[in-house]
C-alpha cells in the first residue's frame, strides 16, 4: 500500500488490447459462429449458381441483385448487428461491464476496443462469403473490388451503430432488426433523406458507382458513400464512449 | 362449550379426483394461448398479435368483399380456397418469427420450465402442449381467411353445393391450415431450441425461412435452376399443401410432383421437431 | 496505515484517522423511488458490515461509493475523491458486486489475471495465483468459470476483488453461497485484511455472518442510516426497554426470590429448571447473579441474555419492535 | 415409515461424482437438507421429484420409484426451485392457480386454493399483484404457495430463504414449520445456512461434495454437552477480574480455551455439574460480570469441520 501501488494506471491503448481481448472471447461463441459461417456458405452457393449459369439474359445485372439483395440486405446487417450489438450490451445487461468499468482506465479504449472486436468477428463472416460469392456469381473484377469494399464498410459503420445500440437500450437486438428491416427495407425506399439515414444507401451506391448497374437508392458517387458512413461510425463510437462516462452501472 | 369447533382454517385437504397429465397439457396450452395473445395481461402486450392476425386477414376479407360485390360477374377475380392462404403469409412468417419462440424461451428465463417439469408434466408432454397452442393459434392465421372465403362464399351461394360437400370443403380448408401451422411451428420452436435469447431465435427464424425462401428463388429464377430447389424453402413448400388437397399447383411448384412436396412438408416438419425433442432431452429441469 | 497522498476533510467524529471511504449527506433516487436517503458516514480501516433487510439501499450505497452510480444528491468520496470522475482511486478500490456474473468463458485464472491487467499489475499472473490461493481456488483449473457452481463463482469474484491489494474492498453479499468451513475462512481473511489497515465494507443479511463479521456495524432501514457503531453498544442505547435473561438454574424459584428481593430484577417468571428476569440495570445483575447463586447454593448452568444480540438491535432498529 | 429412502444412490457428470453412493433415510416432519452451493443438494432434489436418473442406485419417495412412477409421484408432490425467477407480468393468483391445475385440480377448486394457499402465507391482499413488482420476500412465498396448493403429501423447497433479510428469513422458517405441523405436510428443505435448519427441522441430512456427511434427528446430531462458552464484560473497577477468572479456572485443571476475536472462552469438560460450579465460583470470587454463560453444544458446523479433516 504504498504511494506507488496508488498511482497505478492503465494506459489507454493497453486498456483497448484487453478489452478487444476480453470481447473477442465472449463474443465467439461456436452457435452463432456456426450459424453464420452456414448464412454465409448459402450465400456463396446461391452465387455460384448464378455464376454457372448459361440462362441468363444479363449476367452483370443477376449477380449484382445477388450480392446487394442477400448479401447487403440480410448477411451483413444481421452478422452486424449480432455482434455489435452483444459487444457491450451484453455486458451491461448481464453486470461483467463492472469488470472493465471500475478500473483505472479512460472509457474511450473500452469502446474502441469492444468495437474492434465486433469488427474482427463480423468481417470475415461477411467479406469472405461476399468475396467469394463475388468471383462465383461472375460479375467481373469491378464487382469483387465494389463488394468487398462496400463490405468493409458496412461492417465498421453497422458495428458501430449497433454497439451505440447496445449501451441505449434493452433488447438491442430487436430494436436493430425493425431498423433493418422496417427502416433500411420499406421506409429508405420512400425518400431521399430516410434513404441518407441507411446504410445500405451508401453500399448500395458504392456498388452501383463500381459496376453502373442501377440500384434502388444507389445514387451517390464513390467518395461520400464511403466517407459519409465511416463519418457516422466515428459520431456514433464517440456518443457510445460518452454514454459509458455517465451511465449507471449495475 | 360443547358446541364450539374451529371451522376453517383457510387450507384442506383435498379428496376428489386429479385431472393428470392430459388435463395438465390442457392446461398449459390454455395458458400458453392466452399469453401469446397477450389475453389477461396489459394492453400493450395485447396490440402486437391482434395486429399481426388482422394484417392476416386485410387482404383476404379485401379480395372477398370484391369477388362477393362482383357476384357472379366476379367469377375470374374470385380467389379458389386454396389462394387464400397465400394471402395471410407474411403475417404468420412475423407471427412464427417474432411471436412464436416467446411460447418456449420465456419459460426458461422465468423458471416456469423447471415448475412444469416437477408436476405430472414430463419433457415430451411439456412440448406437445406447447406445439398444440402455438399450432393452434397460428392456424387462425393460416386457415382463417380461406375458411371466411368458405362461409362467404356459402351465404353468396358461391360456396359448396350440398352438406357433404360444404363438410369436404371445409375439411380440406382446417386440414391446410392446421397442416402449415404446424410445420411453421415446428421450424420456429426448433430453431428457439437452439438459444436461451429470444433475439437469437427471431434472427435465425427470420434467416432460415425469409432467407431460404429468397436464396432458393434466385437459384430458380436468377440461375435458371432446377425447380426442385423450391423443396428447400420452408416458408413456400408448406404452402403447396392447400393447393394440392385442392387438386391444384401453385405457378413456383408447377413442375414438382405431389409426393416429393409431401415428402419436403414432412422434412422440414421432422427437422424442426427433432432438433426441438432433442434439444430438450438435454436440457436440465433445475 | 499510512495516509494516502490525496487527503479528505474530515467528515465525521473525531478526525484521528482520516476516513478512507466518506459519504457526506447523499440521496439516491431512481426516478421517483428514493433508494438513499440523506445519509453521512465515514469509514476507515477495520471491517465493518453493512446491514438491512432487501431493498434497504445496501447495494445502491456500494455502487455510489464505487462510483457506478452518481448520488442525487450530496459527495461520496474514496481517499478524498469521486471515483466515477478519478482514474486512479478507481485501482485502490476492490469491488465484489452482488450480481452473480462473471466472464462465463474465462478460466477462472485468466478472468483474475485480466482484473489484475485491468489493474495495471505488474506481474498479473503471479498476482492471480495469490488471489487465488487467499480463496482456496486451483489457479491451474482449465475449466470456464461458467461450468463452476456458486460458490466457487462467488470465491472467484472474490479473488478477482482482491488481486490488486486494494485499500478500499467493497464486498457485496461475499459469503453467499459458500460453506461454512469456506465461509470461516473467508471472515478470518477479512479480519486480517483489516487488521493490515485496509478499509473493508462488507453487507451481509445473516445476522450469524455479520455478527461474526465483528462488531462494527452500519445498519441501513428504509434508505437511512438506522446506526452506526458497535451493535453491543447500540443495545445499550436502547434504554426504553428492559433487558431480558434466561437463567438455566436449579432451584429457580429460590433464585428468583432472591433476585426480587434484592431488587435486581424488575419482573421475572419461573418455570422447572430455569427462570427469566426482566432487569434494567444489567450490569449490577450481571455483577450479582454469581455470588447469589452461591450464597443460595443454587447450581447456575446457563446465563443467557435474550435481546442483546443483533437480530434485537436489528429488529429494533428496522421494525420499531 | 421413512417418507423418503435412497441405496447408493450416484450421480455422475462425466468425470464428476455428483451424488456418491447416497444411503438416505428421511422421516416425517421438517427435514433440512444442509451443504454448500455445490454438494448436491439440488441434484438430489430432482432426483428425488423424477427429474434426472440416477447413474446408480435407487431412490423411494412416498413409497413410489420416481424413474418408473415419476407423473403419478409429482402429482403428490409440490416443489418450490431454488431460482428466484418468476412470470414477472403474471398475478400471483392466477400463477399459483394455474400450477395448481397442472398439479390437476379442477378449475374452481384451483381458483379457490390459489387464493387459501396466497392468504396462508400472508399474501391474501397482495393476491391480485403482478409477480414482476413483488419483493424477493414476497416471491419467496409466492414459490411456497404455489409448492402448498395442490394439497400435496410433501413438499421440496430449494433455499426457500436465500435472498431474505434476517426478518422475512424468520417469518418464512415460522410459515414453513406451521405447515408441517397444522397441515401434516412433510417438508424437505434445503438451504446452506446450518443455523436455520438447527432452527426448525426434526432430521438432519447433511451433504459435502456429494458425500453423505450425517444424517439423523436433529437432537442427536447436536444435542452434546461439552463444557460452557462464557463471556465476561469488562468492568472499570474489576480490571484484572477476567485473567483472575481464568486463572483460577485453569488452576482447578479445566481446559480453557480463548476465543480469537472476543472477551469469551471455553470451559471444556465432560462433567458439566463440575464445570458450572467451578466457573460460578470463580466469577464470584473475581467480582467479575457476567456477560453470559451457554452451553457449549457441538453445532452442524462442526460435523462439516469433521469431514473436511
Amino acid at each position: 500500500m504504498s504511494a506507488g501501488t496508488s498511482m497505478r494506471v492503465v494506459e489507454p491503448l493497453r486498456a483497448l488490447r484487453l478489452t478487444y481481448r476480453v470481447v473477442l472471447a465472449q463474443l465467439v461463441t461456436r452457435g452463432r459462429l456456426a450459424a453464420l459461417v452456414l448464412v454465409g456458405a448459402v450465400v456463396a452457393a446461391v452465387a455460384a449458381a448464378v455464376g454457372v449459369s448459361d440462362e441468363i439474359d444479363d449476367p452483370l445485372e443477376a449477380a449484382v441483385r445477388v450480392i446487394a439483395d442477400l448479401g447487403f440486405t440480410a448477411l451483413v446487417p444481421i452478422v452486424a448487428l449480432v455482434f455489435a450489438t452483444a459487444a457491450l450490451g451484453d455486458l451491461r445487461d448481464d453486470g461483467t461491464l463492472v469488470y472493465l468499468w471500475l478500473r483505472p482506465m479512460d472509457r474511450w479504449p473500452v469502446v474502441a476496443g469492444a468495437w474492434a472486436a465486433a469488427v474482427t468477428v463480423g468481417l470475415p463472416l461477411t467479406v469472405i462469403p461476399l468475396g467469394v460469392a463475388s468471383v462465383l456469381v461472375d460479375g467481373g473484377g469491378a464487382l469483387v473490388g465494389a463488394t468487398v469494399l462496400a463490405g468493409v464498410v458496412a461492417v465498421i459503420a453497422y458495428s458501430a451503430l449497433f454497439l451505440l445500440a447496445g449501451l441505449l437500450v434493452r433488447n438491442a437486438i430487436v430494436w436493430g432488426l425493425a431498423y433493418v428491416l422496417v427502416w433500411e427495407g420499406i421506409v429508405a425506399g420512400y425518400g431521399n433523406i430516410p434513404a441518407r439515414m441507411s446504410v445500405r444507401g451508401y453500399t448500395r451506391s458504392i456498388i452501383t458507382s463500381r459496376t453502373g448497374v442501377d440500384l434502388d437508392l444507389g445514387d451517390l458517387s464513390l467518395a461520400p458513400s464511403v466517407i459519409v458512413p465511416l463519418v457516422a461510425a466515428a459520431v456514433a463510437l464517440l456518443l457510445a464512449a460518452r454514454r459509458l462516462r455517465s451511465m449507471d452501472i449495475a | 362449550m360443547s358446541d364450539a369447533r374451529i371451522l376453517d382454517r383457510g387450507y384442506r385437504a383435498y379428496e376428489g379426483s386429479r385431472s393428470g397429465v392430459a388435463g395438465a397439457v390442457r392446461s398449459v396450452a390454455w395458458h400458453t394461448v392466452r399469453s401469446i395473445l397477450g389475453l389477461g395481461r396489459k394492453g400493450r402486450h395485447k396490440v402486437f398479435p391482434v395486429v399481426v392476425i388482422v394484417i392476416g386477414f386485410v387482404p383476404a376479407v379485401a379480395f372477398l368483399a370484391i369477388a362477393i360485390l362482383l357476384g357472379d360477374f366476379g367469377d375470374e377475380v374470385r380467389p379458389e380456397y386454396w389462394e387464400f392462404f397465400n394471402f395471410s403469409v407474411m403475417a404468420a412468417l412475423v407471427f412464427t418469427a417474432l411471436v412464436a419462440p416467446e411460447a418456449i424461451v420465456r419459460d426458461r428465463r422465468d423458471g416456469m420450465y423447471a415448475l412444469y417439469l416437477s408436476t405430472p408434466l414430463t419433457r415430451p408432454t411439456y412440448l406437445l402442449a406447447k406445439v398444440i397452442a402455438v399450432a393452434g393459434t397460428l392456424s387462425i392465421i393460416t386457415a382463417g381467411p380461406a375458411l371466411l372465403a368458405f362461409l362467404g362464399y356459402t351465404f353468396q351461394g358461391l360456396g359448396p353445393e350440398g352438406v357433404v360437400d360444404g363438410i369436404w370443403v371445409g375439411a380440406r380448408v382446417v386440414l391446410a391450415g392446421v397442416a402449415i401451422s404446424v410445420i411453421y411451428t415446428a421450424v420456429s420452436l426448433g430453431a428457439s431450441s437452439l438459444t436461451d435469447r429470444r433475439a437469437f431465435a427471431s434472427v435465425a427464424v427470420i434467416l432460415l425461412m425469409l432467407g431460404l425462401s429468397l436464396a432458393t428463388a434466385l437459384m430458380v429464377d436468377a440461375a435458371g435452376m432446377t425447380e426442385s430447389l423450391r423443396l428447400l424453402d420452408p416458408l413456400g413448400t408448406p404452402l403447396e399443401i392447400p393447393a394440392r388437397l385442392f387438386g391444384n399447383r401453385t405457378v413456383e411448384y408447377i413442375d414438382i410432383g405431389t409426393l416429393p412436396v409431401v415428402l419436403a412438408n414432412l422434412g422440414w416438419l421432422l427437422l424442426g421437431a427433432g432438433t426441438l425433442v432433442y434439444r430438450y432431452r438435454r436440457l436440465a429441469a433445475v | 496505515m499510512t495516509s494516502p497522498p490525496m487527503t479528505s476533510p474530515p467528515v465525521t467524529s473525531p478526525p484521528v484517522t482520516s476516513p478512507m471511504v466518506s459519504v457526506t449527506n447523499v440521496s439516491k433516487a431512481f426516478g421517483d423511488v428514493v433508494a438513499v436517503s440523506d445519509v453521512t458516514f465515514s469509514v476507515g480501516p477495520g471491517v465493518t458490515a453493512l446491514l438491512g433487510p432487501n431493498g434497504a439501499g445496501k447495494s445502491t450505497l456500494f455502487r455510489l461509493m464505487c462510483g457506478l452510480t452518481p448520488p442525487s444528491q450530496g459527495t461520496v468520496h474514496v481517499f478524498g475523491v469521486d471515483a466515477r470522475r478519478n482514474r486512479e482511486v478507481r485501482g485502490r478500490i476492490g469491488l465484489a458486486p452482488q450480481q452473480d456474473a462473471l466472464f462465463d468463458r474465462l478460466s477462472a485464472r485468466r478472468f483474475v489475471e485480466l482484473a489484475a491487467e485491468t489493474h495495471a499489475i505488474a506481474d498479473p499472473t503471479e498476482a492471480a495465483a495469490r488471489a487465488l490461493g487467499f480463496v482456496d481456488l486451483d489457479p491451474a483449473e482449465a475449466k470456464p468459470v461458467g461450468a463452476y457452481s456458486k460458490g466457487m463463482r462467488q470465491r472467484v469474484k472474490l479473488a478477482a476483488a482482491l488481486v490488486n491489494d486494494p485499500d478500499v474492498l467493497i464486498l457485496d453479499e461475499p459469503l453467499t453461497g459458500l460453506d461454512p468451513v469456506q465461509r470461516n475462512r473467508m471472515i478470518r481473511l477479512f479480519h486480517d485484511l483489516g487488521d493490515a489497515g485496509k478499509c473493508l465494507l462488507v453487507s451481509s443479511h445473516v445476522l450469524d455472518e455479520v455478527a461474526r463479521l465483528g462488531s462494527d456495524v452500519l445498519v441501513i432501514a428504509q434508505g437511512r442510516l438506522a446506526a452506526a457503531g458497535d451493535y453491543r453498544a447500540l443495545r445499550s442505547l436502547m434504554d426504553d426497554r428492559p433487558h431480558r435473561i434466561r437463567v438455566v438454574a436449579e432451584q429457580p424459584r429460590a433464585l428468583a426470590a432472591a433476585l426480587l428481593a434484592r431488587s435486581l430484577v424488575d419482573g421475572v417468571s419461573v418455570a422447572t429448571d430455569q427462570l427469566v428476569a426482566d432487569t434494567s440495570d444489567v450490569d449490577a445483575f450481571g455483577r450479582a447473579i454469581a455470588p447469589l447463586a452461591r450464597e443460595l447454593g443454587v447450581r447456575l448452568r446457563e446465563v443467557q441474555p435474550l435481546d442483546d444480540d443483533l437480530e434485537s438491535v436489528f429488529r429494533y432498529l428496522v421494525e420499531r419492535r | 415409515m421413512s417418507i423418503i429412502s435412497t441405496a447408493g444412490l450416484t450421480v455422475q457428470f462425466g468425470a464428476h461424482r455428483a451424488l456418491d453412493a447416497l444411503d438416505v433415510h428421511v422421516e416425517s416432519g421438517v427435514t433440512g437438507l444442509v451443504g454448500a452451493n455445490g454438494a448436491g443438494k439440488t441434484t438430489l432434489m430432482s432426483i428425488l421429484l423424477g427429474l434426472r436418473r440416477p447413474s446408480a442406485g435407487n431412490a423411494t419417495v412416498l413409497g413410489l420409484d420416481p424413474v418408473t412412477q415419476g407423473a403419478e409421484l409429482r402429482a403428490r408432490v409440490g416443489y418450490a426451485p431454488e431460482r428466484n425467477v418468476l412470470p414477472e407480468d403474471m398475478p400471483a393468483s392466477d400463477f399459483v392457480k394455474h400450477l395448481a391445475e397442472v398439479r390437476g385440480m379442477p378449475k374452481d377448486e384451483a381458483r379457490t386454493r390459489a387464493s387459501d394457499a396466497l392468504w396462508l402465507v400472508g399474501l391474501g391482499e397482495e393476491r391480485f399483484r403482478a409477480l414482476g413488482t413483488m419483493s424477493t420476500g414476497q416471491r419467496q412465498r409466492v414459490k411456497l404457495a404455489q409448492a402448498v396448493a395442490a394439497d400435496p403429501s410433501l413438499v421440496f423447497l430449494d433455499e426457500p430463504t436465500d435472498g431474505l433479510d434476517p426478518v422475512q428469513r424468520d417469518e418464512m422458517l415460522t410459515l414453513i414449520r406451521e405447515i408441517s405441523t397444522n397441515f401434516g405436510i412433510d417438508v424437505v428443505l434445503s438451504s446452506h445456512l446450518l443455523e436455520e435448519v438447527e432452527r426448525i427441522c426434526d432430521h438432519v441430512v447433511a451433504l459435502d461434495a456429494g458425500r453423505l456427511v450425517a444424517d439423523g434427528p436433529l437432537a442427536e446430531l447436536v444435542g452434546n454437552d461439552e463444557g460452557v462458552t462464557v463471556e465476561l464484560v469488562e468492568v472499570a473497577d474489576r480490571p484484572d477480574a477476567t485473567a483472575a477468572v481464568l486463572a483460577a479456572l485453569r488452576e482447578r485443571g479445566f481446559d480453557v480455551r480463548l476465543h480469537d476475536r472476543s472477551a469469551a472462552f471455553d470451559v471444556v469438560a465432560d462433567d458439566a455439574d463440575r464445570v458450572a460450579d467451578a466457573v460460578r465460583d470463580a466469577v464470584a470470587d473475581s467480582g467479575a460480570r457476567i456477560g453470559r454463560i451457554v452451553r457449549r453444544r457441538r453445532r452442524l458446523e462442526d460435523l462439516f469441520e469433521g469431514a473436511r479433516s
